[in-house]
């Protein structure tokens, strides 16, 4: 569907753990149309500074109440900014924008498993909703540092997601990393398809490990942005080529992506 | 209503407004936002004789009212251009203006004499001041006299309009300006983007895998305005001037300091209606003004 | 503590911070906010050989992330800043550089020849850059031949350092810098303002009364960087870099392109503490990232 | 005093007249240095858009609450911003700045005549506040646009000033301008002290006519700052030159005024 330009209230706005938050804005054109695994682009002041707009997942998509919700870290200058808009204040973004979570292909066999690390939470809670209203709500191996970067558990367990932790420090789940979680193997006899979103290590790790044991995977990836409509060409990544001859193309997270399947990225040594 | 349908060098545009190559695409990426009829042309992403997959990320950094970008030219070469991203833009009722990138002076010839046969096309900008090619681009656009060669390649292969992009990075840019304008340019786009840089402090190594990559944005409209003032006073032909155009106010100057035309782009990425509503801002500003026809504020500031 | 103290070409500070000439008067002004103790080296307003009014008002334009000024170098002359301005800066701690511009070669090498005979001033900084002075000034900034002839005038008559201050409004930077490092400069101050303007579309008129004027604050620091990296590169002496430093980030990203010093321009006047606030964030982020002393990180973003 | 640089607090923010603002602010130290005439330099954000500090005069000032108020017209893009501030947000601004009133000299005799043309209104009420508290209040002659641009008329008659308003369009007080009142020469036998200030051409009609009259008479003036602190030589104005030979020399209006005598002021053509 054909993103746009809106101007959206914010209704919510909690720090849900430190320098992590969750805002619900009033976006009922967006919330109609988006798709898991899309993301918006907004605009966290009306200013020149910062002059670019910030590209964030939609973390719910609520087309009845027509509202979108963010969950996202305030990492820079600009997610600061985003972190002080207050309830009733407005900011405009466009969206929903890029290709999402494919789930055609998957449909009959297939036992959907959420890998997430860190913030990259944000855009699979979606996801699980579409899949537990095809009553398969899958499995969540969730990598963080430490309990406090754990979000939105809560919000899985509710959609009937199995839930798995790895904490670097042991502060929550199990002591270890998300691909210590994925060596278990916890989808027993069925077939698993990983959707992945996280820090680029933990992608690459987990990419690795599905091409050496076969597992269906996608990935979705991050790009630096300006327009978010394929427009600019500052977002492009490494994608297997078409064309004989060539090991790579550019493609554009953007719109390619940012979710790809894990056989189509070439990543840079 | 007030006229403002504007002739920049043999092109007519229905109104000033157009795109800055690079920063809109091939267009149809902002149908869901703006209606493509409305705008004066569309200029689309520069285009080379063979694809080019262009430098490796990140190509582009925020900046203070700005942004650095180093795209390195990544097109689908003139070809697929006109085969992929022409034909979508036949049905909007804009001039399409393809801007044009070589390796070497022939390279610009033959780009001209493609484009001079293809339908569809009404008129080519010359970029001879990418700062995000290693080879030939910055000399192009910092010689004069490499400059005119390049132009008159151009000029020999077409019978289109022909507008020159000039790039600031030079000392005088009306020495630029002249020496393309005698060698046939028909109007001048200026300014390409100035180059800059940016470090990351923590890895201690450049943000832009490049290195060096071109400043655009708000930031450089004060230079990139001196420059159509500039240039304005030192030719005769007619400007297409850009660089940080972000609303009608800052159209309409450069329009006062001598623009015929105007491009957004970086503008662009903060609004992507921001062409729309820059139209619609020049058209209310004529209209309580008194400016019946867009050509008496052309250059006003120098009257 | 880590050790902070570097050599501009003969001038010793004791930390690498010092303020951009025009932007902080004569110092004084600031020391209600500041311990100006604590500054690696006062740099104070351009100085004439004789008293000058300057530009008409307006002289100073908002731009994003920016400003234009066109102040035209007003200063009460050699002998007023001898006799009024460096008194007060004698019980100061910190060495005082005094920025000179002269309407011909000869004026530069007589203002040389007075500062090498006065007490109370550590170096000369060389404007051949001042965009708002219609004789002379930019064509000393813009010509290799001319800026090594005011170069060479200057170290003549002094044997204190000398900084040659560079204009960024040149096609070559590395050329400039080459050009005055071989007659005789110690250091390199690099940059001054890019050449800007803005227009009152209300009036139809330029905002700035001289027209032009020069562009300063943070939108210029992708640029001012860029030429910091590359005349590093293409030469040997130190470099005192600036253009748009607003906190200790900034000042970082341009030690390491490879300047020795940094100066705080237009900052003053978004935060008079600005100085004071890079200082210690300069200190910070040694302790943090375990430099021990400043020189480990000139140049890092080279090696 | 010397002035410094503070973080203040929004204490309050009112929309007094539409596009016009009283907004009263924490910051005792400046309370307590500060004299009428002088302003501030206030940032209206902490980012870089706008870049600049705004100046604003100090419409009252009290050192006993800690508290200095600002009146100001939400002209452009600062102040726009500035208007949008609320109550505990912070503000850094550094002053007192500037020469303000000059008081000793016209101790004895004179009888104070403010003279003010719409938003110049702001810094005469601590010149008021100081009169009154010499017992002697004065009187206002006010000119404005229309009824919507008056503004503290009744701190001023609460203060004891006599108020006399004229406005352009007749909306209040009498239909004509500020000279009009001015023609009248409501003090009598007094000697009159006016203190000026208001729009430039306003400045220059009633240094005019004072000149003619031979009238004592201060001028408030504006340009175009950067610093406030006499270190970037924006804000100049021609003053009379003391060296002979000379017409006129190049004042600073952050340091040397904003207030000057009006013998001291050269206009341009
Ligand atoms: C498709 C997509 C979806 C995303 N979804 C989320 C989400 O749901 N929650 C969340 O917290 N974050 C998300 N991010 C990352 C988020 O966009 C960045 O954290 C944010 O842009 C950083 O901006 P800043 O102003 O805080 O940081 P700054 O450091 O001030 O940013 C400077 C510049 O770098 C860019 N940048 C910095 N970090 C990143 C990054 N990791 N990815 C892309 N650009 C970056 C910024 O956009 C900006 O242009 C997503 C990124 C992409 C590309
Ligand atoms: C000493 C002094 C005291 C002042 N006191 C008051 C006051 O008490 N109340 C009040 O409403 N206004 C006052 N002003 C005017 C006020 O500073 C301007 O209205 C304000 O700066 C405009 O900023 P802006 O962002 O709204 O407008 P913009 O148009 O966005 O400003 C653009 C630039 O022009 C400058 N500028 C624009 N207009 C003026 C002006 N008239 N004077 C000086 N600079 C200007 C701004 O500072 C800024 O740098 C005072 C000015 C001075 C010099
Ligand atoms: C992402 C990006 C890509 C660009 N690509 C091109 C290009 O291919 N050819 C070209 O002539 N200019 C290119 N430019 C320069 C713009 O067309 C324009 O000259 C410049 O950005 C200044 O205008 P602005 O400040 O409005 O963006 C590009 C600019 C940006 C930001
Ligand atoms: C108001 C003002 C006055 C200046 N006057 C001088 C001057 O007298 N001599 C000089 O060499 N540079 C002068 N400059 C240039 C600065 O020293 C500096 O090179 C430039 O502003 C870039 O640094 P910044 O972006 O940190 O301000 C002036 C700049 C400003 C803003
Ligand atoms: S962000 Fe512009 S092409 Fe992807
Ligand atoms: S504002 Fe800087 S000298 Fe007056």
């Amino acid at each position: 569907m054909k993103p746009l330009l809106t101007k959206t209230v914010v209704l919510e706005q909690e720090q849900i753990q430190p320098g992590f938050f969750r805002m619900v804005l009033s976006a009922p054109e967006v919330a109609q149309r988006a798709e898991p695994g899309q993301f918006v682009q907004i605009r966290v002041n009306n200013g020149l500074d910062p002059l670019l707009p910030r590209p964030i997942s939609l973390h719910d998509i609520d087309p009845l109440k027509g509202t979108i919700t963010l969950l996202y870290h305030s990492a820079g200058k600009g997610t600061r900014i985003l972190a002080t808009a207050v309830v009733g204040q407005e900011l405009p973004l466009w969206g929903p924008l890029g290709k999402g979570w494919k789930m055609t292909e998957a449909e009959e066999d297939f036992l959907p498993i959420y890998v997430a690390g860190g913030i990259g939470i944000a855009p699979l809670l979606p996801l699980a909703a579409a899949w537990s209203r095809r009553e398969e709500p899958g499995i969540l191996l969730y990598g963080a540092r430490s309990a406090g970067q754990v979000m939105a558990v809560r919000a899985f367990e509710a959609l009937g997601v199995e839930v798995q932790v790895a904490t670097e420090d042991g502060s929550f789940g199990m002591m270890g990393r998300v691909t210590d979680l994925l060596e278990q193997s916890p989808w027993g006899e069925r077939r698993p398809l990983l959707y992945v979103c996280g820090p680029k290590p933990m992608l690459k790790a987990v990419h690795k490990m599905a091409e050496a044991k076969g597992w269906a995977c996608q990935i979705s990836l991050e790009e630096r942005m300006c327009c978010g409509l394929g427009a600019c060409l500052s977002c492009v990544c490494k994608t297997k080529a078409k064309a004989a001859g060539k090991a790579w193309t550019h493609s554009k997270v953007c719109t390619d992506g940012p979710v790809f399947w894990s056989g189509e990225v070439v990543w840079d040594e | 209503m007030s006229n403002l349908a504007v002739n920049l060098g043999g092109l007519l545009m229905k109104n000033p407004v157009t795109t800055a190559s690079g920063t809109f695409g091939f267009g149809v990426e902002f149908a869901p936002f703006i209606d493509l009829n409305r705008l004066g042309a569309i200029v689309v992403k520069g285009t080379t004789l063979t694809p080019r997959e262009g430098n490796p990320t990140p190509r582009m950094a925020e900046t203070p009212a700005g942004m650095l970008n180093a795209i390195g030219l990544q097109n689908p070469g003139i070809q697929g251009l006109l085969e992929e991203h022409l034909p979508p833009l036949q049905s909007i009722n804009s001039p399409v203006i393809v801007n044009i990138s070589g390796n070497t002076v022939e390279e610009y010839g033959q780009l001209a004499e493609i484009i001079d046969r293809t339908e569809g096309i009404a008129a080519i900008e010359v970029n001879i001041s990418c700062p995000n090619v290693k080879q030939g681009g910055i000399q192009f656009g910092t010689v004069p006299a490499s400059a005119a060669a390049v132009t008159r390649s151009v000029r020999e292969n077409t019978k289109k309009p022909v507008i020159v992009k000039l790039s600031p990075n030079v000392t005088d840019i009306t020495e630029m300006a002249k020496a393309v304008v005698d060698a046939g340019a028909d109007a001048l786009a200026l300014i390409n983007t100035l180059l800059g840089m940016a470090i990351d402090i923590r890895t201690r190594r450049p943000v832009i895998a490049n290195v060096f990559a071109g400043l655009s944005g708000p930031a450089v409209k004060p230079v990139a305005l001196r420059m159509v003032y500039q240039v304005y006073k030192a030719v005769s032909v007619p400007l297409l001037g850009m660089g940080g155009i972000s609303n009608a106010d800052d159209a309409i100057e450069f329009i006062m300091a001598g623009a015929t035309s105007i491009a957004v782009g970086t503008a662009n990425f903060t609004n992507p209606r921001a062409t729309m509503d820059i139209l619609e801002g020049i058209e209310a500003f004529c209209l309580r003004e008194g400016v019946r026809d867009i050509s008496e504020i052309i250059g006003a500031v120098h009257h």
